[in-house]
């Protein structure tokens, strides 16, 4: 094992939150993508010897944790419980924030269809959500985005690894039976297919 | 043909809709709209203490905009109607297929983040950090910290917080929420006992503001912690609290959403 | 590798103090002694593997730690990586605590508004806060209170010492409002309502 591996091994092992490539390339005098090469590597051996824990790449840099099929061991011994589950509602807006965010509590609740605050306030006191700007128009509004925690409980490096939100845009047959139920009869005057595309430019541009 | 909704919860009118829409494979168009809002109303009846004024004031909103199209499409004489008009209506339509698809969209994600927070819950990562070994090669993190800086980031801390204003926003409608219209009447109340309506609302901005606050007395009101008064049509009325000052614990769980869970 | 090999991998690597064998032994069902041999093959095997960090026994337990010839790695990280100042989210934690002692987590996230847990934990990890008690409600919340350490960077005898708050809060309705608000979230069961009665106050003002 090289000095360089080491030494990546021996700061992440004394590093309270992730350390990120920079800063570890940064302390060993090699590139960025040296570091990355070896966190790889790194990671590697420990599942190639099948190890209790593993190296991830987590909210902006490496972390060490304990392997997922280890939990039955692991939740006996960490005492502070796991927070509840999240509720669907609070999910949705999670969602919403995710991936539209700097985001008012007012948008979220206009996508979702039903006030958003309590919600909201749960997100924030779970720390998953947090205030990032105020909004420039008259209200001032509040906008919020996602932490370096929700990207930590999501497993996630960057927002910009949650599947693109594309993937989730309802399938045509949706799409279909949405048109069909909200049809009102067959409006001689108007084309339907120009609706559609009225549809997906609302659609697209609010997205 | 009565309608029942048989999935216990609904989040809002949009999971209503999307239910009705993609689940059962209804046209709501041969379902009578007074089944739905029956159905919607018996779901409310089950849910019970956790009843969200909020879901049903947006549901009876987009109800509405259902029975729009829907008498339209019932009278005689479409013919007539002006193509503006028509087509005004086309877009309300169409606002509301895109709100629903992309009310869908963040439905169909937050599944993805739900399966990703489960994954990722089996993992415990290490915080443990450098220890004792290493506690004198730290940086000194109090270094220009004082017990006077202390002092004054308490005080700051223990200012009120700035005043919630309504968000108004080009994007979303105002909302301003009744719920929240409750909480406040029910602390401030008690120690006015009596008051004129039109007190209560003379910083309101916004008309929207007066309505709500109205509506939240009417809630009240039904539920007899308040006694309203009105002596000539259109004269001033009055609110009399009735409960005594401490008794409010009530209200407040009325008004708490029942989201987490 | 066995997976009582694993699971002490996966516990030790969490811990946050030096796990000892009996606790090892109970969690895993094996015997202390079984638990002893474990250690000791894989201790042996980070050092054969040439690791940057080792398990070694300490204080009645075991721990992972970096390997001392990484010192000068880890000292640069120790110095260099972490921000040498506190945070103002930690420092206002750090000001709550300080004043309000003891007090739990939620408490200090009641006051500030926001998820608490990260801040605490810098400060618990810098050796300023530390667990004083545990709440006697249901929850047994951990309470927090400022160590020996913290009156000796502050050049206090004790926090008594600490500017009286009276000579700062204009009036009471401030700190009516501050107790209302530590009064409802120390109601058990709801984190939800505390910040929503926090809310309610404010809204209460806007009226």
């Amino acid at each position: 094992m090289t000095d360089d591996a080491k030494a990546i091994e021996a700061i992440v092992m004394v590093a309270e939150e992730p350390v990120g490539a920079g800063l570890l390339a940064q302390l060993l005098e090699i590139t960025p993508s040296h570091v990355e090469v070896l966190c790889h590597e790194l990671a590697e051996s420990y599942r190639r010897e099948n190890r209790g824990f593993e190296l991830v790449r987590v909210a902006g840099g490496y972390q060490f944790q304990s392997r997922p099929e280890m939990a039955p061991y692991v939740e006996r011994f960490v005492l502070d419980g796991q927070n509840p589950r999240l509720s669907a509602a609070a999910l949705e807006a999670l969602a919403i924030v995710a991936y539209k965010q700097p985001v008012s509590r007012a948008q979220v609740a206009a996508i979702r269809g039903v006030n958003a605050d309590a919600v909201m306030r749960t997100l924030a006191a779970r720390g998953l959500i947090a205030e990032v700007a105020r909004d420039e128009g008259p209200g001032q509004a509040a906008l919020f985005g996602t932490t370096t925690l929700f990207l930590e409980k999501l497993g996630l490096y960057s927002v910009e690894e949650l599947p693109p939100l594309a993937d989730f845009v309802p399938g045509p047959e949706i799409m279909d039976s949405l048109e069909r139920s909200l049809l009102a009869d067959s409006a001689p005057q108007l084309d339907l297919r120009g609706a559609g595309e009225t549809d997906s430019d609302v659609t697209e541009s609010s997205l | 043909m009565p309608y029942t909704v048989s999935t216990p919860v609904f989040e809002g009118p949009f999971d209503l809709l999307l239910h009705l829409i993609s689940s059962d494979k209804v046209e709501l168009w041969e379902v009578s709209l007074a089944d739905i809002v029956d159905g919607y109303v018996a779901t409310l009846a089950e849910i019970g203490d956790g009843l969200d004024l909020e879901t049903a004031t947006e549901f009876l909103l987009i109800a509405s905009v259902l029975l729009e199209l829907k008498a339209r499409r019932l009278l005689p004489g479409r013919e007539a109607v002006e193509a503006e008009e028509e087509l005004a209506l086309w877009e309300e339509r169409d606002l509301l297929v895109a709100r629903l698809l992309e009310c869908k969209t963040f439905k169909d994600a937050s599944r993805e983040l739900d399966r990703r927070l489960d994954v990722a819950s089996r993992s415990w990562p290490r915080r443990v950090g450098p220890g004792e070994l290493y506690s004198s090669a730290r940086p000194d993190v109090m270094a220009g910290v004082s017990p006077q800086l202390l002092a004054e980031v308490m005080r700051k801390v223990l200012e009120p917080r700035p005043v919630a204003k309504v968000e108004l926003t080009h994007v979303a409608p105002v909302r301003v929420s009744v719920a929240e219209a409750v909480a406040g009447l029910a602390v401030s109340l008690p120690a006015r006992r009596r008051v004129c309506f039109s007190e209560l609302v003379e910083r309101a901005q916004e008309r929207l503001e007066v309505i709500v606050c109205f509506l939240a007395l009417l809630e009240l009101y039904k539920q007899g912690y308040v006694d309203l008064e009105q002596a000539t049509t259109f004269g001033t009325l009055e609110v009399i609290w009735l409960g005594d000052s401490a008794n409010n614990a009530g209200v407040e769980a009325l008004v708490v959403e029942d989201y987490e869970g």
